[in-house]
């Protein structure tokens, strides 16, 4: 027997472990099956309303999906209760990848045709939460039907429903011309279906290039009740705003006579709307994203940036993250602009909330150029000891990025990426190694340079060195040694080949490692013929290992020492790496 | 946002306010039992998290009181708000002192022992005076909560320990009369001995007797301190080892599972000293009952008693190697269980037991857990590796377990097949065939530089090697890189062993892809050494890189000897668990210790 | 757009969800785990967006509850903001000063106001006062259809 | 080398009760856990201890509850862990159920317990039923007693029995309990066997009793040259309560013992000699179509027809979303028990050399369970087997004699059952 729904409820709520829960739960679950085994046409709303809350709880329901089915086919006098629940539960326990779904295409069709108002709404309903593509290429008809019904909900949901079509099956979008611009057209604009009308534009215009021009026709409309609502109270209307700002900002981008046509209303928008609640902020918001996005410029982006500063300086933290989220936006317009709260800036990235730093510190990368690479930097570096793993992540990856970008001297890019390679080692991903290492190979005069810093410091204390930062030093040596070996502070062979012992038994060092490590020892091997005993002693102790690369490796080059003749040529330096060969490269952590 | 603000109106259950000024209020009471209500309700809002600390004056006001209950509610509070009210918690003093010399031998620990446990400074150094009385108090249990107080001390002021000689009375200590004075002692000076790093706490054979006295009559949580200390005791010679052995083997029978771990411990690193062989043999044997017994504990127990065994086994394989089925998985087993039970199954594989273990195995191999199916999968793999007589056995049951086509198995099973191969050169490649059929269920990085590289070492004997290979170049610019490293070493066997056109083109445009179109440059270094190589002297090349390969080396025992030796030397701590050394993963204590050890090194 | 909204009490509860997305049930199980213990550790002060893996991730607290929208894409987040405010304002009409217990005996009414105020990821109704007068219409057709088809 | 704090958490991680020992773990590292726990079991990597940045978490789970302990240092794990569970008696024998009511509400007993059981982060005395006598719950607290005094047993050599016990009637109660641990094949062949045997005995001696225990332990028989009278046995491995003359044990083979007052597990032992399967389980599935599933099951006793095994239960799994089976069994009572994915056989009685069936019939839906959405506990259930067999012992065991020497001289009632019963006892199926 199963129990009544709020009794089951209670019952959950009552179990004080998981497994008592779990025990619950299985119990109902079995008494439900056994309950959609018997077809005595009971009225089966109440189980399925049950499986919603076992979904909820995330149990699985999948032996109830086809009682929902059955529940919508219904047509009897109760059919209309009965379907909602129906279609309640399928909404819940569904998704579009279930091929159950196909089955679900002609009930649908049967109720978006009904004649009860309710049915079609609540089918509506369900087609807009549900739609698979092949569902909205079947019942496309049935909703541009609808969008021009006389009822008004019925209509404000088929737009809706229609804006859910087109992101499922964007072909759809030229279909749905006629009925979207008739929607402008209705004499006495009912607010109501504007918010959808609004968002179906934007729709249409992001997957049809023409439909851009449809609306621009109707700008003066869109003005017009733009207009009405600033007359109103924001907390009514601030919906239909953001959503007429946002198809302006749309069909305005790149058209200055059509921005030119919008900037009065736009300052008006801007200069009366009152920030103080979110309605009326969320309103100026979009508006100064429409005044950004359209590209407009004078007086109408001053004040937009101008907007921007105040939330910044807000104590609301939501307006500081939407000023930092778009003000990034701005940099490519007027970089000065934004470089006027630089201070501001930089104090959000050392706030509470880690939301609002990793925005700021996205905008501050923003900002940096040639001119002041350097004076950002030495902020940035002051952030590396923050001890949130994500943000420095980001943090890491970004300086990499703004480092290869903007060094002035390859001696700055070998000083700063050291830095970072020593005090953050493990967040440095492939790619910045990977051009490091290329500017390293191309910057001649300054190689002698980065393979002493690298080797004296990982000299220092190999086994704590992280990977990344001992297979770059490793190739390094292998590649320039005899840098390391003259001038000032010169060291001998035998002392690097020493460090690589090091290296390569500390249990630390991974199989990455190790593999560098034998390719960097054999180009020692012919550099320095001195060495070439003891390197073979090295290398040979690698060829039984169970490791693939590392195996072939010891096991090539042992028999390379047997060929001297052609080693100095094979062993020659390699050709310098030219940076921006590898685009396309997959890009995986180091 | 100011719209928050109305939001409170929704969802709104009472709010609580003012509640700190009513303790405040309430806490004035002069009725004893009430006072004693309000300070539970004080100690029941910190357990939840609220801030009391500006009760504190009216808190401590309480604290001078017959009611033992009062007096520990009290004291638990002070313990946590003293560091945040120092100059507050100065005014206790003087209630503490006078606890310590309470006529009640609870009152007196317990005023030291809370004493101890707050971290000011300024209290520091009140604080000795009744230690030092308490530390030759009348009372054993006096004693041994002083002892601790002193690693307490120790911790916070060090340099107040050695000033007031405590050290010296920890030492008197271990020949108390009382087990449990001996063992907190031995705790505290044996972890006053780490932090400190010099040498503080030397064991003698004078002070083995005693504690080996006191082993037998203290608590179990005592046994442990006692033997966990025994373990930096160096035997003499041979037959102090033994004696020392004789008397804790008794210990195994315990039936707290710390104790017997811990005697292992001590056992195991002492039967090294022993050189009688008629007293090691069987000894050995005495081992290996108390371990399998620890297999039938909760859970968590099991799980550190399988780490302890995982190591124990690879020095002493014969202690466990007739008892295999006490690894085998029952299905109860939580995962961490079965994982580690695998992993001893896999060590103590061997030619006589591998057709049981393989049975097993290969039920594993059906299991739902994805890691514990790979593991197993992977088990066969090394038993094939380390045992050579049942390679085709085990050959035999991978081959079953590829037919099932479930794509994780499938690609544990390439990986270690390729291993088979470089272990048996030449002797089960006749199931290569098979192999090539699930190239397309390949996505994972190591099967899939598995399989490339199988298909490079047999070009010769694989018909259609460039055609399969040359579906994995299509992609090489998005593979990774050890994929990719492998795909250009086959590329170069392919066309040394089959120098015709298509491969000819296929070397081409690995190389031209590894060189001019990668910026990896480990990658870039492979190909150009393999170009010149090709260019130069192609004799050569086929030499260096077609060249014969050791069979690689088994490294199911997979720790090297000075590992396995410090890790045998924790036994039953979390080093054991981790199976890492302690300074690895435990940051220094001390600043102050860490430069003194670096001054050691320089 | 908005790719899910989701209900759950500071314990981690969940009391209602709805996905707009292809999402399978372990996964979003998973995401809610993992967003509530994020959301739940956050101070009261801090702003009510939060950026996680690809999405943005905007809640808002009333007392005990969490009502959270995870969101794709470059939309307005203050408007999502007061959209989530706007359907709590419809819960509390319909409901009549709305509390959790409603929710968790009367979820399945909790649904269908939901599926009033957000259709397919995107807000459908703007205005309270039509939202009101809407249900109770459904409502009175719920009854008129069959009376107590589920109990409560 | 020492747990640097105790928390007790409800199960969504909210702190109930935390005791700082070391002050180098705070309290919000409970949140980390919480986080790091989730984030494993997501993983299906779960472990009772985990490390995350330089802390040790160990754990385990009881009822509503978690119970952990933190630290910085290289503790010695077995020992920590051991405690944790040792927690979870001593609060057991205090509050009756341990779980998240009875913590709260006695939540100032257990910081009271928390600090005698361990002083900064070293165990120090785990006892319960000495602890009582000066650690009391507000319910204990009617017998007024001098709380000011700690009982001699915790310090003393015998720590786990008071002076000054006083009994009417002396009597001891000796039950030897074994269970069978089985695991079969699906082939049917069994993979392994063995006698897990415990003592239990509960003891209601005045004074300070010495005991002796005599048993056919064959080490013992053969050291007195007796070994040819009846039947010895061979017990593996014996694990002795703390109050057993470790010793005295390795010397000679004797059990003597002070014991503790009221009930206690005086030893365990282990015998790993392979035992014929006291009930044998055959079960054979058809299943004609995807929806459609049959069970055939067979269930044999092996021991003599003049035993008989008592509330034999045997548990068949079935798929979790097995829709209404049919049931038949020519003996004892079947029903489906959703909540354990299983049928369940029970039979009263089940005298020895005996066979009974059961055929079960059930369906499964039509719409797959999204693999992803089943919660697989990740492994097959095997068919499980519980029984009680009275009066009997598998290994034979048998106690000979138990002498109990107190100074007043009184003369003890020895009382000795026998019984075996199953342990775990498992067949895998295909």
């Amino acid at each position: 027997m199963t129990t009544r729904i709020r009794e089951f409820i209670k019952q959950v709520r009552d179990c004080k472990t998981a497994a008592e829960e779990r025990a619950v739960i299985a119990k109902e679950s079995a008494a439900l099956r056994t309950l959609f085994k018997q077809s005595d046409g009971k009225s089966k709303a109440a189980s399925i309303a049950k499986l919603v809350y076992l979904h909820m709880l995330g149990y699985p329901t999948h032996f109830g999906q086809m009682e929902c089915l059955k529940l919508i086919a219904q047509n009897n006098s109760n059919s209309y209760a009965e379907k909602r629940i129906g279609y309640l539960g399928l909404m819940s326990l569904l998704d579009e990848s279930q091929e159950i779904l196909m089955l679900l295409t002609n009930s649908l069709s049967v109720d978006l045709n009904s004649k009860n108002d309710f049915v079609v709404r609540t089918a509506l309903g369900a087609l807009a939460n549900l739609c698979s593509t092949e569902m909205a290429r079947d019942l496309s008809m049935d909703v541009r039907k609808l969008m021009l019904s006389r009822s008004h909900p019925i209509q404000e949901k088929a737009v809706v429903c229609a804006v859910r079509l087109i992101q499922k099956c964007p072909e759809l979008a030229v279909e749905f011309k006629d009925e979207a611009l008739a929607l402008l057209d209705l004499k006495n604009n009912c607010i109501v279906s504007l918010h959808g009308t609004m968002l179906l534009g934007v729709e249409i215009c992001k997957h049809e290039p023409e439909a851009v021009s449809w609306y621009a026709d109707k700008l003066d409309v869109m003005v017009r009740i733009l207009r009405k609502c600033i007359m109103q109270p924001v907390v009514r209307t601030c919906f239909i705003q953001q959503k007429i700002l946002h198809l302006m900002r749309v069909i305005g981008k790149g058209n200055t006579d059509l921005t030119d046509r919008m900037s009065d209303v736009l300052a008006e928008v801007a200069s009366k709307t009152d920030p103080s609640r979110t309605a009326g902020s969320s309103v100026l918001y979009e508006c100064v994203r429409t005044i950004i996005e359209t590209g407009s410029v004078g007086g109408l982006r001053v004040l937009a940036v101008n907007i921007l500063g105040k939330f910044l300086g807000s104590r609301d933290s939501n307006l500081r993250f939407a000023a930092l989220q778009t003000l990034k936006r701005v940099v490519n317009l007027d970089a000065n602009a934004v470089l006027r709260h630089k201070s501001v800036i930089m104090l959000c990235i050392k706030d509470t909330d880690i939301s609002i730093r990793t925005k700021a510190l996205e905008l501050a990368f923003e900002l940096v150029s040639e001119k002041n690479v350097e004076v950002f930097m030495s902020d940035f570096l002051g952030f590396l000891d923050d001890d949130d793993s994500h943000f420095k992540t980001e943090l890491v990856g970004k300086i990499c990025l703004v480092v290869e970008t903007f060094a002035p001297t390859p001696i700055w890019y070998i000083d700063i990426m050291t830095e970072v390679l020593l005090r953050a080692g493990k967040y440095v991903n492939e790619s910045a190694f990977r051009s490091f290492a290329a500017l390293i190979s191309t910057a001649a005069d300054d190689q002698g340079y980065a393979v002493k810093k690298l080797f004296s410091i990982i000299s220092y204390e190999p086994e704590k060195s992280n990977e990344v930062l001992l297979i770059l030093s490793l190739w390094c040596i292998g590649e320039f040694a005899l840098e390391l070996t003259e001038g000032e502070d010169a060291v001998t062979s035998s002392e690097i080949v020493s460090v690589f012992d090091r290296v390569m038994r500390s249990g630390g060092s991974t199989k990455v490692v190790i593999e560098y490590a034998l390719t960097a020892l054999v180009k020692l091997s012919d550099r320095y013929p001195e060495t070439a005993p003891r390197i073979k002693e090295l290398i040979l102790g690698y060829n039984a290992s169970s490791h693939l690369e590392i195996q072939q490796r010891s096991c090539e080059f042992r028999r390379l020492f047997n060929h001297q003749k052609i080693l100095p040529q094979v062993l020659e330096a390699m050709p310098p790496i030219l940076s921006g060969v590898a685009e396309g490269e997959g890009a995986e952590g180091a | 946002m100011s719209s928050s603000k109305d939001g409170k109106r929704f969802f709104n259950t009472t709010a609580k306010k003012g509640e700190i000024h009513e303790l405040k209020q309430e806490l004035k009471t002069p009725d004893k039992a009430k006072k004693k209500d309000v300070v539970k309700k004080v100690i029941a809002a910190m357990t939840v998290g609220y801030d009391v600390a500006p009760l504190f004056p009216d808190v401590v006001n309480c604290m001078q009181t017959d009611d033992m209950e009062l007096k520990k509610l009290v004291y638990l509070y002070l313990i946590n708000y003293a560091k945040t009210q120092p100059d507050l918690t100065l005014m206790a003093v003087n209630t503490f002192v006078k606890d310590s010399l309470d006529p009640s031998p609870l009152i007196r620990a317990l005023a030291v022992r809370t004493m101890g446990c707050i971290r000011v400074d300024k209290i520091t150094e009140y604080l000795c005076d009744p230690l030092d009385r308490c530390l030759k108090d009348s009372d054993p249990y006096v004693r041994k909560t002083s002892a601790v107080c002193v690693a307490k001390l120790y911790d916070i002021s060090p340099e107040l320990v050695e000033e007031r000689g405590f050290l010296d009375n920890l030492k008197d200590m271990i020949s108390d009369a009382n087990p449990m004075v001996v063992a907190n002692s031995v705790a505290a000076l044996s972890e006053i001995h780490s932090m400190s790093g010099k040498p503080v706490f030397e064991l003698t054979s004078q002070t083995v007797m005693k504690l080996l006295a006191a082993l037998n009559e203290c608590t179990e949580w005592g046994q442990v301190f006692i033997l966990d200390s025994l373990v930096d005791y160096s035997p003499k010679d041979s037959k102090d080892a033994e004696s020392v052995i004789e008397r804790i083997i008794p210990r195994l029978q315990h039936a707290n599972c710390a104790v017997v771990l811990s005697a292992l411990k001590v056992i195991l690193k002492f039967l090294r000293f022993v050189s009688d062989e008629d007293f090691k043999g069987p000894m050995v044997k005495k081992l290996a009952a108390p371990l399998v017994t620890l297999l039938n504990t909760e859970p968590q127990v099991q799980y550190v008693a399988l780490r302890n065994i995982n190591i124990i086994i690879q020095r002493h394989k014969e202690i466990l190697q007739n008892n295999i089925k006490v690894f085998f998985c029952k299905y109860n087993d939580p995962i961490y269980v079965k994982m580690e039970k695998l992993e001893a199954l896999i060590k103590l594989a061997n030619a006589e037991n591998i057709d049981q273990l393989l049975l097993e195995f290969k039920e594993y191999s059906t299991e739902i857990d994805v890691d514990f199916v790979r593991k197993s999968v992977r088990a066969i793999g090394r038993c094939a590796v380390s045992i050579a007589e049942s390679a085709q056995k085990c050959i035999d049951v991978l081959l079953g377990l590829i037919e099932t086509r479930v794509n994780y198995v499938v690609q544990e099973a390439v990986i270690v097949i390729k291993d088979i191969f470089r272990k048996y050169p030449n002797k089960y490649e006749s199931i290569i065939s098979t192999l090539c059929e699930n190239l397309d269920t390949l996505d994972e990085p190591e099967a899939k530089a598995s399989m490339v590289w199988i298909i490079g070492e047999y070009a010769d004997r694989i018909d259609n090697a460039d055609e399969l290979l040359e579906t994995f170049l299509e992609t090489f610019p998005e593979e990774t890189s050890p994929v990719q490293l492998q795909l250009l070493t086959a590329t170069v066997k392919l066309f040394l062993k089959k120098p015709t056109e298509k491969p000819q083109e296929m070397i081409q445009l690995v190389l031209s892809n590894a060189t001019q179109e990668t910026d990896n440059p480990d990658l870039r270094d492979r190909a150009y050494i393999y170009w010149r190589l090709l260019s130069t002297d192609p004799e050569a090349a086929k030499d260096v890189i077609l060249s014969e390969k050791p069979v690689i080396a088994d490294d199911t025992a997979s720790l090297d000897p000075e590992m396995l030796d410090g890790l045998l030397a924790n036994i039953g701590t979390l080093a054991s668990v981790y199976q890492k050394l302690p300074d690895t993963f435990v940051a220094r204590v001390r600043p102050a210790v860490q430069l003194a050890a670096g001054d050691f090194q320089a | 757009m908005i790719e899910f909204i989701l209900l759950v009490n500071r314990q981690g509860k969940v009391r209602l969800t709805r996905w707009y997305t292809t999402t399978s049930q372990k996964e979003r199980a998973k995401i809610t785990r993992q967003i509530v213990s994020q959301i739940t550790h956050r101070g009261s002060k801090l702003c009510n967006v939060l950026e996680w893996q690809d999405k943005k991730i905007i809640y808002r607290k009333y007392a005990s509850l969490y009502f959270i929208a995870g969101v794709s894409g470059y939309e307005n987040e203050l408007s999502i903001l007061e959209a989530l405010h706007h359907f709590v304002e419809s819960l509390d009409k319909y409901f009549g000063n709305v509390c959790e217990l409603d929710l968790i005996y009367n979820f399945h009414k909790a649904y269908f106001v939901l599926d009033e105020v957000f259709l397919g990821g995107v807000l459908l109704e703007t205005s309270a006062n039509v939202m009101e007068k809407k249900l109770e219409a459904q409502e009175r057709m719920m009854d008129a259809a069959k009376a107590g088809l589920i109990d409560s | 080398m020492a747990t640097s704090a105790i928390f007790i958490l409800d199960l969504k991680g909210k702190v109930i009760i935390y005791r700082d020992y070391r002050g180098d773990v705070p309290i919000s590292y409970a949140d980390r856990f919480m986080e790091k726990v989730a984030d494993l079991e997501d993983a299906g990597k779960d472990s009772p201890i985990i490390e995350d940045e330089g802390v040790t978490y160990l754990y385990l789970q009881h009822s509503n509850l978690y119970l952990l302990a933190v630290t910085k240092s290289n503790v010695n794990a077995a020992s920590t862990v051991y405690f944790l569970h040792k927690l979870v008696d001593v609060f057991t024998k205090y509050f009756e159920q341990l779980e998240e009511e009875s913590v709260r509400d006695n939540f100032v007993t257990v910081y009271e317990l928390l600090d005698e059981m361990m002083d900064f982060g070293y165990p120090q005395f785990t006892e319960a039923n000495i602890l009582q006598e000066f650690i009391k719950t507000e319910a204990q607290k009617m017998e007024v007693t001098d709380q000011r005094k700690a009982p001699m047993a915790v310090t003393n050599a015998v720590s786990w029995r008071s002076e000054g016990i006083k009994y009417k009637k002396n009597e001891v109660f000796l039950d030897v309990v074994e269970s069978v641990n089985l695991l079969v094949n699906a082939n049917g062949s069994v993979v392994r066997s063995e006698i897990m045997g415990a003592l239990k005995m509960r003891t209601y001696l005045t004074g300070m009793p010495e005991c002796k225990l005599g048993l056919n332990d064959r080490v013992l028989l053969e050291s007195q040259g007796k070994s040819g009278k009846g039947k010895a046995v061979d017990l593996e491995d014996m694990k002795f309560h703390q109050c057993v003359r470790l010793a005295r044990f390795e010397n000679d083979r004797t059990i003597s013992f002070v014991p503790p007052d009221g009930a206690f597990d005086l030893m365990t032992y282990r015998i790993s000699s392979h035992v014929k399967p006291l009930i044998w389980i055959e079960c054979t599935v058809n299943k004609s179509s995807r929806s459609r599933v049959e069970y055939l099951v067979k269930a044999r006793s092996q021991f003599k027809a003049r035993s008989a095994a008592t509330n034999v239960e045997i548990s068949i799994p079935v798929a979790s979303d097995a829709t209404a089976p049919v049931v038949r069994a020519s003996q004892g009572s079947a029903d489906y028990a959703p909540e354990r994915e299983a049928l369940v056989w029970k039979i009263k009685n089940f005298p020895g050399g005996k066979e009974f069936l059961l055929r079960a019939k059930f369906s499964l839906p039509s719409i797959e369970a999204d693999s992803s959405a089943a919660e697989g506990h990740g492994r097959k259930q095997p068919i499980q087997v519980k029984y009680e067999i009275p009066y009997f012992t598998v290994s034979g065991i048998q106690v000979r004699y138990l002498k109990v020497i107190e100074k007043s001289g009184y003369q003890a009632l020895p009382w000795v059952r026998y019984i075996t019963q199953s342990g775990e006892y498992e067949i895998r199926m295909n």
